[in-house]
């Protein structure tokens, strides 16, 4: 069931028709597979396209986001998407759910408890927006307190426009003292 | 220094706050210190620590207790740090002084750790509304390519069908952290106020120890500290120590007066709002209470 | 609202960006009134973009169907496309999109932002699979939010094998406070 070999499209097409069709970010090894290809002479490819999308003025572009490649409109596009898309504006995020998300974000996985701590306040309702927005998730209880424990999803991940966790912004230079303030607050 | 401040000056020049407006007690902290223009360090808690309680006093009854403990707890080791600078000396010579060292120490840490966290927040915002100026690609299969997906199978019938949307609509109860204790522990300052007047126009005065020797737990100690710098701010009674760091007393000052009228006290009423019992029962004399950290 | 006239992308990148976010033909009348240009104008550079995509080998075209522009994969890209589709696809649906589904029978009409509210979690995923294996369909907008609203379609009653929705067990049995839970989930 392998593509007849004789009459090929070139890769980059293939790489282009595939990437229409999904509606997630999909991995270079993934599309691979699908193409039958080295997973590198794909990356290559994708990488061209991108270039190629972006030095050609197209109102789309090829990113890697949450560990894989999908297409998205251009940022300057944005008013005029905006106009005719009625179903995807993202209701903002409030102070109090960006902040605890950050936290959760750079503490995963941890639980409510933790989070309060660090915030000073109760943050249960904060928690079920952000599990309703699918921006976290549950990730197992805590050994000691049995308490729920919370990580952040590839949708945020997605939303941030960030490859993995590793690229979040180094919380160091925000914060002098990390090794102190984690030593002297009891958990 | 990055601008935390959220809060809006009143039109008055005063903070018109409600509680509510702030995140918990070390974001109205940031408000404070970023309003004073002050970088965050210790000096600068220091400076806030009556705006501090003033706010939290403004916040008059809207407080929630079970919402406001971090806020109680902030407040009163402030003011614990502002009563010990009164001090001739900076030396540690005993455990309580040690354990007001760490409690700063500690407020310290947090305030410091929650800034850093509210900063990558705004980082994170920034991110996220980049972000939200891309649309992904996010549309249903061409119909040619949806016919080529299997049949589905649910693998269930009818009843289980059922039984799952029975599952998924009925509440999931969260566990959730016991709160009785904080509501059972509701304090009154006023109340508090009232012991230490009574006692000490009687008594003359006392060290501050004996006129804690009764309360049962750190909430009703602080609240009777609380109460102590009303008293002191209102004149009645006035601070002694004679060494260095050693025990606080406290002498009274205000006369016969029997009773002061809140009326022509502001802050006193503030004061007797503030920590108003939310609930009908006695509010003190509570075994069960303890400090919600 | 009217995006800035002066940092405007060019046209032909403003109707690259929002034919990207649609999957229904768009008559070029409506796009023009998205990108406030003369029809005729839109229309020109709707085939110069078509001509476009198709000498350069790209993996998409654009065509008019139905008296609209749509993006569509290339013909001869299919057999990646089908591959690709078919692989992540099993014929069981997971416990989330059973789950999902399940909530969307009991309550139909529904919005989205009502089952998320209700499993607590986000399901736009699991919504589109719904959609795309035929079991739920699109069925108006919510007056109040503006959200489009998802009912069950014959398919699933053929699968559970029912006749109609009448015959879906009744909840009440199986859910203890039916009224409290109500009553609980103000969305």
């Amino acid at each position: 069931m392998s593509p007849d070999e004789t009459d090929l499209p070139p890769l980059r097409a293939a790489l282009e028709a595939v990437l229409l069709v999904t509606d997630e970010p999909v991995a270079a090894v993934t599309l691979a597979q699908v193409v039958e290809r080295p997973t590198e002479e794909v990356e290559q490819t994708l990488q061209a396209l991108a270039q190629d999308y972006l030095e050609g003025g197209r109102g789309f572009e090829l990113r890697t986001v949450a560990g894989g490649w999908r297409l998205y409109t251009r940022a300057d596009c944005a008013p005029y998407v905006e106009r005719f898309v009625l179903d995807g504006q993202q209701a903002r995020l409030t102070q109090a759910a960006l902040e605890t998300l950050s936290v959760i974000a750079y503490r995963q996985p941890v639980s409510r408890a933790r989070v309060s701590a660090v915030r000073g306040v109760n943050v249960d309702g904060v928690v079920r927006t952000l599990l309703a927005r699918g921006l976290i998730t549950e990730a197992g209880t805590d050994e000691e307190t049995g308490g729920i424990l919370y990580r952040t999803t590839p949708l945020l991940l997605e939303r941030l426009g960030l490859q993995s966790l590793d690229e979040l912004p180094d919380l160091a230079p925000l914060l002098p003292d990390l090794a102190d303030v984690e030593a002297g607050q009891a958990s | 220094m990055v601008e935390v401040s959220t809060a809006e000056p009143g039109t008055d020049g005063q903070f018109a706050v409600r509680l509510d407006n702030f995140e918990g007690p070390f974001d109205l902290l940031l408000s404070l210190i970023s309003k004073h223009q002050l970088d965050v360090t210790e000096v600068a808690l220091s400076k806030v620590t009556d705006d501090f309680i003033a706010h939290i006093r403004a916040a008059g009854t809207t407080w929630d207790l079970g919402q406001a403990t971090e806020f109680l707890v902030v407040a009163a080791t402030l003011l614990d740090l502002k009563a010990a600078r009164l001090l001739p000396s900076a030396e540690v010579e005993d455990e309580e002084d040690l354990a007001l060292l760490e409690a700063r120490d500690l407020l310290f840490a947090r305030l410091l750790q929650y800034r850093a966290y509210k900063l990558a927040a705004a980082q994170l915002a920034q991110m996220l509304a980049a972000e939200s100026r891309r649309f992904p690609r996010q549309v249903r299969l061409e119909p040619q390519y949806a016919g080529l997906l299997p049949e589905v199978l649910l693998g269930l019938g009818p009843q289980e069908f059922a039984a799952m949307a029975a599952r998924a609509l009925t509440p999931r109860l969260e566990p959730v952290v016991a709160i009785d204790h904080v509501h059972g522990a509701t304090v009154s300052v006023r109340e508090h106020t009232a012991i230490l007047r009574e006692r000490l126009q009687r008594t003359g005065g006392g060290s501050f120890r004996s006129l804690t020797s009764d309360c049962q737990g750190t909430l009703e100690v602080v609240a009777r500290f609380l109460g102590l710098l009303e008293l002191y701010r209102e004149g009645f009674v006035a601070f002694e120590q004679l060494e260095a760091l050693g025990d606080l007393h406290i002498r009274w000052t205000g006369g016969d007066q029997t009773d002061i009228d809140p009326a022509l006290d502001p802050a006193a009423a503030a004061g007797a709002e503030w920590d108003e019992p939310t609930e009908d029962e006695p509010t003190q004399d509570n075994p069960d209470e303890q400090e919600p950290m």
